[in-house]
């Protein structure tokens, strides 16, 4: 059967709430209406007010209202319409929800809750509406940030996010809402959780590894499928989990293939792909090199608006397969 | 006399907070000024029903925030400030553009996406500006140009300018607390800004009564003081402007406005705006306080021109809109190399492209 | 008897905002337990002069927010609430801890940093909890514990477990706009939470009049109700909170609690407290509101104890503080394996050391 | 002479403020009280009320006021206490303030301004008021940031961040404002700017090369200073500005001592580490490797309280100086 990512969330949320009295879900727009995205459809009706909250448009208090009912027992998933808001509330996902367990010497357990919403790029929403905050809330110690692409991915690491006694950030992607996956049986069990910090080889190949995450995944399989043709093999990974990172994949992977190339659409500067490099300079894999790790990025630019820039602002799968075909020193077929 | 004074009652009573006293109930206009808020309403009016069909063909991408209800505020507002007085608004922000030096080709081929844009393409629907009407945008997230507005009065009176800042936001912005924040500050150091809220009574889906403790946002700014205006009545509006911004001129401070409006569009093009509100309610709105037929009913009562009189006009705007339309969707998309521009002040500093192998201006 | 009730007086009126009734001006005590206020107002104020000693000696490091002057906020706070509430503040910090399941060993070892402190050495001054008396910090980012507090309020309206929060706060962070923010949602949605301003009169260097336009700060929340309390009095605290609480548990949301009070010390241990006050200001409080003079004198008037029986009891608790620093400082610090544990609820995930080679379970 | 590196920001400040009538400075306690950790002492006295504005604690307000004022003309130089706060405003400094001038297409030219405060590791502060942020603000087109470290830097990278005609971000560090260095007649002069995006070699060497920033350059210089006695000649690069990264000059180094570790205060993943790992790579300095990049970081750790942890958890010289042995293979002399 296929389910779109957007179901798949909904349907994750569903069960986690019947499952555990303790899980609500607040934010804007949530209840009534539905959900900006339509992510909540059905909530609301089904579990009431009392667990399904719609806030005022105040990043900063509901979050920390959301981190305050965590500390005290209850297991909030506070939605974000999108992350580029989670900036005005940044402080508490840093510093009410991921340092207290560390700062209290584990006087006080972690907030277990959960901090989600679509991240990075969208169409045509401009320069304050397409921020992809995964290098940031991947560099704090206390969280776990999860970057789900696929449906299966979607309920098992929202689920396990739910279920997660530390408080998770889970990156979506408006753009990926509406796909549809296939789902296996296993997948819609209830108790379906993917384990957080594990990656997925979602293409295995020989010739280069590509890393990715959420939209980049789609992404990537487009440029894969190019070079198909070619006779290249890519090895795609969907990292699913930003942090913690699983380097050990990663780093197999390379051994394997011998070749690199990071793939997100956040900027570039001090991005997964930047720390993706520092893992293979530091580890072993640094040695089965054949070239020298690249990493494609969007353009380090606010997002512009106009379509024709927007397109040439993210990472296309043509603009993978040049880069791939450079480190492996291939012409274009 | 096109020019001779005429009076105009204001009906809807002005009410006020912490003041001693507040506008009268009338107002001081013309015939041509009248004529000239017509046809300003109606070419708003107009662009954005053209909007709403530009986006409906998909020419208009991501968020298209229409303000077809509300536009007695922005030709009020702009009619009641002295020019070196500055604005800012949020995403909602088409037709405020438009009084502040806009024009319904700039405004559209933005929105299309081409070069002619005001923003030159890059901007989109949320991000319009115009320096040299001390224009400021144009911002996308709630509540955040409510302090950057207070930070421009802060330069009207730091360079003792005699200006004043207009700083607009929703009623959903209303409770952002960057909001408190702007206002403690603003009346501390007595900053001569204008705290308006565009009260339409959703934010998205959600109505005042379900977002904010006080509904009568004018009383909200506490210690500053208030004034609720018809936001229906560009001439109540205008006055109501006038006044506040009188009182910010006179060193007293910040002022806290609310304009009573309606916006008959949902928030945004994906709103159907159906869970929220009934047709019936918009249409009770449209058939009894619309802003346009409002100036219309004026003008045939003082006997300024005809009903078959106001009809062309209307028949030339949308022509002339129309034609505005057509010279934005000939104009060419941004050139490539405008990717890479306008990041900083200066383009010099290499810029990587997603490739990582090419950086601009290395 | 010593457990016989006896009533005192409240001298200083409360003032309220948006209130029907206020607080009786009068409290109900026992012997024992206006001599138990005397004792725990003692040990915060010798506690705090060790801290003081303690800094000068740099044996604590960074930060130090002393309490004394505003003792019987935390005693009162305490007092007024029932087994099962809940407390959070900011980092002036140390006296909550010692209502809320502190001892002075665990608070002092704290800031020396040895292990067997509060929070293990890990966390500092500014960081004390307590999970077995709902206490929830201890917060260094000004205004956070705002929304945290009404987060726990939240749950006990979700669990219907009729408890209450507590949320202190200064009343330089009363100009936080995620106070308003959290007022908002609090009154919307009734949560039993006790918005607390320690208006001390001073953030850091900046006296009220200079950071707030409304310095009646029981009257900021505008719609929520407010109460004004003495807060050098005990008695007046313990009335007001208990009067407070049971608002909230009566299902009428939230209350703004402005608490009257004043500290004696700088703002830190690095604050000479020189250029924004004199010294003649603080001894004017200290000799006509301090509080532990205050129950000192009831005790005294109502026969209670003799001065010398109370001099005797400040020798002891002395004792009892010098002995608690003494193992407190016998203590050793942590272990370095502490340095990774407490990242995450299980101490499994590899952790990075600084040389990049070294990872903490891995 | 000698100039401490507080003396050296104050200078800076009060002869921009002197030069230019629209430099005004804003934060909380920076006027009455002469600032919290005194860099602006004596200006209030000097510029008065209007130009040296006390803050009530509210960073998302007063940082907007700042764009706003920077918007409409004036050459605003917010304090943030530290920079920890600065995550409340950090919607402002990225959206508000980077974003413009590209979303209006050069329409609205970029606000002039500085924000500025100390940043990173101070001593015995705990978790909350000891993190940097320099990877973050790093990553953000239409930010500058400059990392001074020395009275020299503090300067002319103050100078220049206040003279610059887009968004500055200063982040300086606390424990440096005590440290005295020696200046130069050149650097006194009322018109000492640096170039921001330009890197100096603070010490040069030819075995290895460390990348610093800010406090860190000291640390790095104590390494060399021990690693000297045992032959080993380190290059120590003080970065000075984090954006633009002057990747020219570490690379060129990397060309002569074919070894580099990145040190930096900052928690390690997504750090400026990982970007000049990523830079190494990407650049043909990766042929000329001898061992591959080592990062030396913070402990990947809120910041604890207790002495003896938290000097554990940034780097000290120790560290760093074994992480070059490593690099060089060579035994602790
Ligand atoms: C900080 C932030 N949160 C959420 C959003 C998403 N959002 C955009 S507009 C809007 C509703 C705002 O309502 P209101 O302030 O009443 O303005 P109106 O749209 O009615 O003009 C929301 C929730 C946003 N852009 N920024
Ligand atoms: C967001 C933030 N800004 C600034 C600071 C620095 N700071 C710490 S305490 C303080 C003064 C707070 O005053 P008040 O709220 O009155 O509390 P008091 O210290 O008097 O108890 C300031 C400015 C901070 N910790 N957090
Ligand atoms: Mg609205
Ligand atoms: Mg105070």
């Amino acid at each position: 059967q296929e389910m779109t990512v957007r179901d798949a969330l909904n349907s994750a949320l569903d069960e986690e709430m019947e499952r555990d009295e303790r899980v609500f879900i607040m934010g804007e727009e949530v209840a009534v209406y539905q959900g900006a995205y339509k992510v909540t459809r059905g909530l609301w009706q089904k579990y009431g007010d009392k667990r399904v909250i719609d806030t005022p448009i105040t990043e900063m208090g509901f979050a920390g209202i959301g981190v305050g009912a965590a500390l005290a027992g209850l297991r909030p998933v506070v939605e974000f319409m999108t992350f580029n808001f989670s900036m005005q509330a940044i402080d508490h996902v840093v510093n009410s929800a991921a340092k207290v367990h560390y700062m209290s010497g584990g006087e006080v357990p972690p907030p277990a809750m959960v901090f989600r919403g679509p991240n990075g790029a969208a169409l045509g929403v401009g320069g304050q509406h397409s921020q992809d905050f995964a290098s940031w809330y991947s560099s704090v110690p206390g969280l776990k940030v999860v970057v789900p692409y696929s449906s299966e991915d979607a309920r098992g690491l929202l689920k396990a996010a739910i279920r997660d006694l530390n408080p998770v950030v889970c990156l979506e992607n408006e753009i990926m809402y509406g796909k549809s996956f296939p789902v296996s049986d296993e997948a819609l069990d209830k108790d379906f959780v993917l384990p957080i910090g594990v990656a997925k080889i979602e293409l295995p190949g020989k010739h280069c590894t590509i890393t990715a995450y959420s939209r980049g995944v789609h992404t990537a399989l487009e440029a894969a499928q190019m070079l198909a043709g070619e006779g290249i093999e890519v090895e795609v990974i969907n990292l699913r989990s930003v942090r913690p990172l699983d380097r050990a994949t990663i780093i197999a992977s390379v051994k394997k293939t011998n070749h690199l190339v990071t793939l997100e659409e956040g900027w570039p500067q001090c991005g997964i792909g930047s720390e993706i490099c520092a893992t293979i300079m530091e580890s072993d894999a640094f040695d089965f090199l054949d070239h020298p790790v690249r990493r494609v990025t969007s353009a380090d630019i606010p997002t512009p608006y106009a379509a024709n820039l927007e397109s040439n602002s993210f990472p296309s799968a043509q603009v993978i397969a040049d880069v791939v075909r450079r480190v492996l020193n291939k012409k274009r077929a | 006399f096109s020019s001779e004074a005429v009076e105009v009652d204001i009906p809807t009573k002005f009410e006020t907070h912490h003041l001693e006293n507040a506008p009268a109930q009338k107002a001081t206009t013309t015939k041509d000024e009248m004529l000239g808020y017509f046809k300003l309403l109606a070419v708003m009016r107009r662009m954005e029903i053209v909007c709403d069909n530009l986006y409906k063909a998909k020419m208009i991408r991501g968020f298209c925030h229409l303000y077809d209800g509300q536009e007695a505020c922005a030709v009020g507002i702009d009619a009641g400030l002295k020019p070196g007085d500055s604005l800012i608004t949020a995403y909602r922000d088409h037709c405020h553009m438009l009084v502040r030096g806009g024009t319904v080709e700039g405004i559209v081929a933005e929105m299309l996406g081409r070069t002619t844009g005001h923003s030159k393409g890059k901007g989109g629907s949320m991000h319009f500006y115009n320096s040299a009407h001390r224009f400021y945008g144009g911002n996308g997230i709630v509540g955040a140009q409510i302090p950057v507005g207070a930070g421009v009065a802060f330069k009207h009176k730091y360079d003792g300018d005699g200006g004043v800042c207009v700083a607009c936001f929703g009623d959903g912005a209303a409770n952002q607390g960057q909001l408190y924040e702007a206002m403690n500050m603003a009346y501390l150091w007595k900053l001569p800004v204008i705290f308006l809220c565009e009260n339409n009574h959703f934010g998205m889906g959600t109505s005042v009564e379900r977002a904010s403790a006080e509904t009568a946002f004018f009383k909200r700014g506490h210690v500053v003081p208030g004034i609720r205006i018809d936001g229906m009545d560009v001439y109540a509006v205008r006055e109501g402007i006038r006044f506040s911004a009188q009182r910010c001129r006179d060193g007293l401070g910040p002022i806290y406005v609310e304009l009573d409006t309606y916006r008959y569009h949902g928030h945004s093009m994906s709103d159907p705006g159906s869970t929220y509100r009934s047709r019936e309610d918009i249409d009770k709105v449209r058939s009894t306080r619309d802003p346009l037929e409002r100036v219309r009913n004026r003008v045939v009562e003082l006997g300024f021109a005809s009903t078959g009189d106001l009809k062309a006009i209307e028949r030339d705007i949308r022509k002339d809109v129309d034609d505005a339309v057509e010279a934005a969707k000939a104009a060419p998309e941004p050139d490539f190399k405008e990717l890479y521009t306008n990041v900083y002040d200066k383009n010099e500093i290499p810029i990587r492209s997603p490739d990582g192998y090419s950086h601009a201006f290395a």
